[in-house]
């Protein structure tokens, strides 16, 4: 009756995280188009969940909706059409990345029918965060802080490059070397 | 929920996030792309820890690296398309036809 | 069957629960009706609301120039199901307008007891809610092509759904984004009875502002003028009491600030200080300084106003705009240019920074300054010389601090954030209504 | 995975503790609108109101605006009230009365409060009206801005109790309640918290400059759910400070869940106070204020607790 239940709950955040996954690529305005996205995260995180990853899972959620709130506005501020008025097709080379995605789908689900995965179930799923903090904090302790320092490091590129005031002047400017070219006409 | 659905999903959110990546035009959600297939790597590697090695907790470490890859991406993506909306006025990939200055 | 019986018994059943609830009112203040909406606040039958998708009924007070008739309607429509509408002229004339905007009430008592009454009457059925005004279509036509009315092909392809998409503007960062077009007024429960903004916005930024003629001015007045205004217009062409012009002046400063306390989310502080208003005294002098104290507690001077919609003085200069130009440092007044006031030792408070911080203090440093005056003042009566000092600057038959100040607004508004600006609008206490009836006075022609 | 009720009385359980919080909340709040207006209470008018004008807003038709996406509208305050739910469903009321205790029910908790500002992005995008979009983007502004203070304000909790379940961090107040070990926490909590559930000074979204931001078009059902789901965040917030900061049960004499009640009552007050007594902030001074100063404190806190556990 349990193993019902999370199976029904599994299918139930699977297939709503590959429909608004798909949803994604095929909405008219790019705010929904976040919506979707983080629609299919939050899926992932509660399958990640269901698996006993339960710190990821709601890591992955907390972080996404963070995420997405940026990439809203971003998208308010830059892209054309947030509000989904004309209907959105931006595509190039489409046919080539039709192939790539179901070729790429095709190959991926069938690895697992023909590799022959070992079945170890872990042992004590209850146990998972606790060992995730000791593993974080003792054995990985080392790649923890790698990420951490890569972290801090992709906030720090980040507020420079967005920065008005880039390394050369004004980035209206087209912030170059002194020594190089200004940029043609290839501009905007 | 066994061990070769949930590697089913994973690869289904993969094929679709490469079919985003590689045919979106605009920025953004080129970046949509690239985070569902992160999205489906998280999940084949939560899948495998989980059912396949045994619960190894370094399994789980992996994780935690994966969502530091998708964060840096994800800011220094943003951080980079603020800087070409800047400079060029760029939203599309077409209109980006250096990558210099 | 059985499951319609249900839903209407349940109906009914909620309906006798919500009759009894406080009537939730969008208010629109017309001429002379300033004070008498405010004071609704104070009824705790009646709830003032500030968007009309909250209400239930929609109460228009006062005189209402042609002008309005449009947005009346619309704002009418907006009410959503089921809504009745109650017209409270106020000794205003009849209107020529559809026959939802007849006057229904006359007198102030009876007022909440009506809206009451119409609650219960449109919960119970027994009324049927108004149908809409104006046809049910969009503002702008349908056009284009494509099942979204899309201008063309693509994302960007001509105007969409009739729509132009927005164009690019300045930004303070230096990126080139969006602005959006937007007109606010003239119902917008901040601003004074009257405005009307047109905005160009980018973000929450202010790009651009420019606004609109007010429906009050330039035309003759269709209703009486407000009680508080009353004796400032009184005084340009007749002598009247010292104590009674600084009282209602005081009264009106008082006024002024229940409303800004609702603008920074104080609405029960702005119920209190209503209730002084009202009842105000001229020995009340210690309950405004109390009052100025709990004002720098509650930071509503402080970090809502504090350097925010900055003025500086020689803007201003020579415009007589009143606490406007003293709180920027120019002891510009009136009243020391009338002989009344040479024996009290009156001298005008000033203030030095010109924001909005300062504007507050100003006006309730001169509250206080006006309830001593009333106080000293006995029996003088004014010298009526062709002009006056009126709460909000020099009033004479030209017009009043607001017509003459309005020029300036655009350049005080720009740049600032949407919430600042309206601290700033809400700072500066503007009034359509007292050049009106300044400028009629003067033809000897007030309403009474 | 540890304790959990069955989902049927867990969902009953929640839902009902919840709708009870959030009457008590709407006749607290004004109950002190009225001290601080200074107008006579009559008790009886006081607790039949919020039902009134509840049943109200059920009989109000709902409005609609030109193109709205009315799935996002609709959808908005169901979102917003059931994040709501799974926040208070974290608190437990006793050692053994707890809807969920997941190990890591300061990560849900906290996936809870960042799913809100999506709630609130949704809501006010979707109406597709000028104000209400306003005031989502403040909203997006306020919410990036107290994410990170209000997650160390709470980390700093989950050191005492080497755990990230709030069981564990409650019963690990037994000798010391975590408000007296680590003083900055409770005050940094309780200004996010009222940021997180924008109520009072920190109604920047639905803010009076906005004559209501993303609730102007909303009317009848939307209307009450919405409001109803920002109450029910406010009393999970509540709740959650009594358990993490207050010792949650423990507490001499009473039985635990009413020192629980007790004490959620009691930071209820504080934080409905500071709506009738603080005037609305900035949103540059908040978002200033919230890198500048509460990001530093709320670290301050973490490495000062962290260094007295050592």
């Amino acid at each position: 009756m349990n193993g019902l239940i999370t199976d029904g709950v599994f299918w139930l955040f699977a297939v709503g995280s590959v429909v608004t996954a798909f949803r994604v690529f095929r909405t008219d305005s790019m705010m929904r188009a976040a919506f979707f996205l983080l629609a299919s995260f939050a899926g992932v995180g509660g399958i990640l969940a269901l698996l006993g990853a339960e710190f990821l899972g709601m890591v992955l959620i907390l972080m996404m909706a963070g995420e997405m709130l940026v990439m809203a506005i971003v998208m308010v501020m830059f892209m054309m059409n947030p509000a989904g008025l004309n209907p959105m097709w931006m595509v190039h080379q489409h046919r080539v990345a039709v192939v790539a995605g179901a070729g790429s789908f095709l190959a991926l689900a069938s690895l697992p029918f023909v590799v022959d995965l070992p079945d170890r179930p872990a042992p004590r799923p209850e146990e998972a965060t606790a060992e995730l903090g000791t593993e974080l904090l003792g054995g990985s302790m080392l790649v923890f802080q790698t990420a951490g320092v890569t972290l801090l490091s992709a906030m720090i590129g980040a507020v420079v490059i967005a920065h008005r005031n880039g390394r050369f002047g004004e980035a209206e400017q087209g912030s170059l070397e002194p020594a190089l070219e200004p940029p043609g006409e290839e501009k905007g | 929920m066994t061990l070769e659905a949930v590697l089913v999903v994973a690869a289904a959110l993969f094929g679709i996030g490469l079919y985003g990546a590689l045919s979106q035009q605009s920025f953004v959600m080129l970046m949509m792309g690239l985070e569902l297939m992160i999205n489906g790597g998280i999940l084949a590697l939560a899948a495998l820890w989980s059912r396949s090695a045994g619960g190894n907790p370094q399994g789980q470490m992996l994780g935690v690296v994966f969502m530091t890859v998708m964060a840096a991406e994800m800011s220094l993506g943003f951080a980079l398309i603020t800087s070409v909306y800047r400079v060029r006025r760029a939203d599309i990939t077409e209109k980006l036809r250096r990558l210099k200055g | 069957m059985a499951r319609a019986g249900l839903q209407l018994g349940l109906k009914q059943a909620l309906g006798r629960v919500a009759a009894g609830a406080p009537v939730p009112v969008f208010a629109v203040a017309g001429q002379g009706a300033r004070e008498h909406v405010q004071d609704l606040r104070l009824d705790g039958r009646l709830r003032l609301v500030d968007s009309p998708g909250a209400a239930m009924v929609l109460l228009i007070a006062g005189g209402l120039p042609d002008g309005l008739a449009e947005p009346l309607a619309h704002l009418h429509d907006s009410l959503p199901h089921p809504r009745a509408t109650l017209w409270w002229p106020l000794g205003a004339g009849p209107a020529t307008w559809p026959q939802q905007f007849v006057p229904t009430i006359e007198t102030r008592d009876g007022v909440s007891e009506t809206l009451q009454a119409i609650q219960r009457e449109l919960l119970r059925g027994q009324r049927p809610g108004e149908p809409p005004i104006l046809p049910d279509e969009d503002p702008v036509p349908w056009k284009g092509v494509g099942p979204y009315g899309q201008g063309g092909t693509g994302m960007t392809g001509g105007t969409p759904y009739g729509r132009p998409m927005a164009e690019l503007g300045a930004d303070r960062d230096g990126l080139r984004l969006d602005v959006l077009p937007l007109r606010i007024g003239p119902f917008f429960p901040r601003f004074p009875p009257g405005l009307t903004l047109d905005l160009k916005l980018a973000g929450d930024v202010i790009v651009d502002v420019a606004p609109v003629e007010s429906p009050f001015a330039g035309a003759p007045p269709v209703g009486v003028c407000r009680a508080g205004a009353r004796i400032f217009v009184d005084a340009l062409s007749q002598p009247v009491p010292v104590a009674g012009l600084e009282l209602a002046r005081a009264r009106e400063h008082l006024r002024w600030l229940a409303d800004a306390l609702v603008a920074v989310e104080l609405g029960s502080l702005g119920s209190r200080v209503l209730r002084l208003a009202a009842e105000l005294r001229t020995s009340d002098g210690d309950s405004i300084r109390t009052l100025g104290r709990a004002l720098r507690r509650t930071q509503a001077i402080g970090w809502a106003t504090n350097g925010v919609g900055r003025i500086p003085a020689a803007a201003v200069e020579g415009l007589g705009a009143g606490p406007i130009a003293r709180a920027a440092g120019l002891p510009e007044d009136e009243r020391t240019h009338d002989p009344a006031y040479s024996g009290l030792g009156f001298e005008p408070i000033v203030q030095r920074d010109g924001d909005a911080a300062a504007r507050w203090r100003q006006r309730l440093g001169e509250a206080a300054q006006s309830l001593e005056l009333a106080a000293r003042a006995g029996d003088r009566r004014t010298v009526p010389t062709g002009s006056v000092e009126s709460p909000r600057g020099r009033l004479d038959g030209e017009g009043n601090a607001t017509a003459r100040f309005l020029h300036l607004l655009p350049g005080v508004l720009q740049g600032l954030e949407w919430g600042d600006a309206v601290t700033t609008l809400v700072s500066l206490d503007l009034d359509f209504e007292e050049a009106v009836f300044a400028e009629t006075a003067r033809a000897g022609a007030v309403a009474s | 995975m540890r304790d959990y009720a069955s989902p049927g009385v867990a969902i009953v359980a929640v839902g009902a503790i919840l709708v009870a919080g959030v009457y008590v909340l709407a006749v607290l709040d004004r109950l002190l609108g009225m001290i601080v207006a200074g107008t006579s209470i009559r008790l009886g008018a006081l607790l039949a109101e919020p039902v009134q004008s509840g049943a109200l807003l059920v009989l109000q038709e709902r409005r609609t605006t030109e193109r709205p996406d009315a799935a996002g509208w609709a959808l908005a305050p169901a979102l917003f009230g059931g994040l709501a739910a799974v926040a208070l469903a974290m608190v437990p009321l006793d050692r053994d009365i707890v809807a969920a205790d997941p190990a890591t029910g300061f990560v849900v908790f906290s996936a809870a409060i960042a799913m809100v500002m999506i709630a609130i992005y949704l809501h006010g995008w979707s109406p597709n009206s000028a104000f209400a979009l306003h005031g989502a983007y403040r909203y997006g502004a306020q919410a990036l801005s107290f994410q990170i203070p209000f997650l160390l304000a709470m980390l700093a909790t989950a050191l005492p109790a080497e755990s990230l379940s709030i069981v564990d961090i409650v019963d690990a107040q037994k000798s010391v309640w975590n408000v007296v070990r680590e003083p900055a926490g409770l005050p940094l909590y309780l200004v996010v918290g009222v940021a997180v559930s924008f109520w009072g000074p920190l109604n920047l979204p639905d803010a009076a400059d906005l004559a209501g931001g993303t609730v102007v078009e909303d009317s009848g059902l939307d209307r009450l759910l919405w409001k109803g789901a920002r109450a029910a965040m406010l009393v999970a917030v509540a709740a959650m400070g009594a358990a993490v900061f207050l010792g949650g049960w423990w507490g001499p004499w009473l039985p635990g869940p009413a020192w629980v009640v007790l004490k959620t009552v009691a930071l209820l007050v504080v934080l409905l106070a500071s709506g009738h007594l603080l005037a609305r902030v900035r949103i540059e001074q908040f978002v200033f204020v919230s890198w500048v100063l509460l990001i530093p404190l709320a670290l301050l806190n973490v490495f000062v607790s962290g260094a007295l556990l050592l």
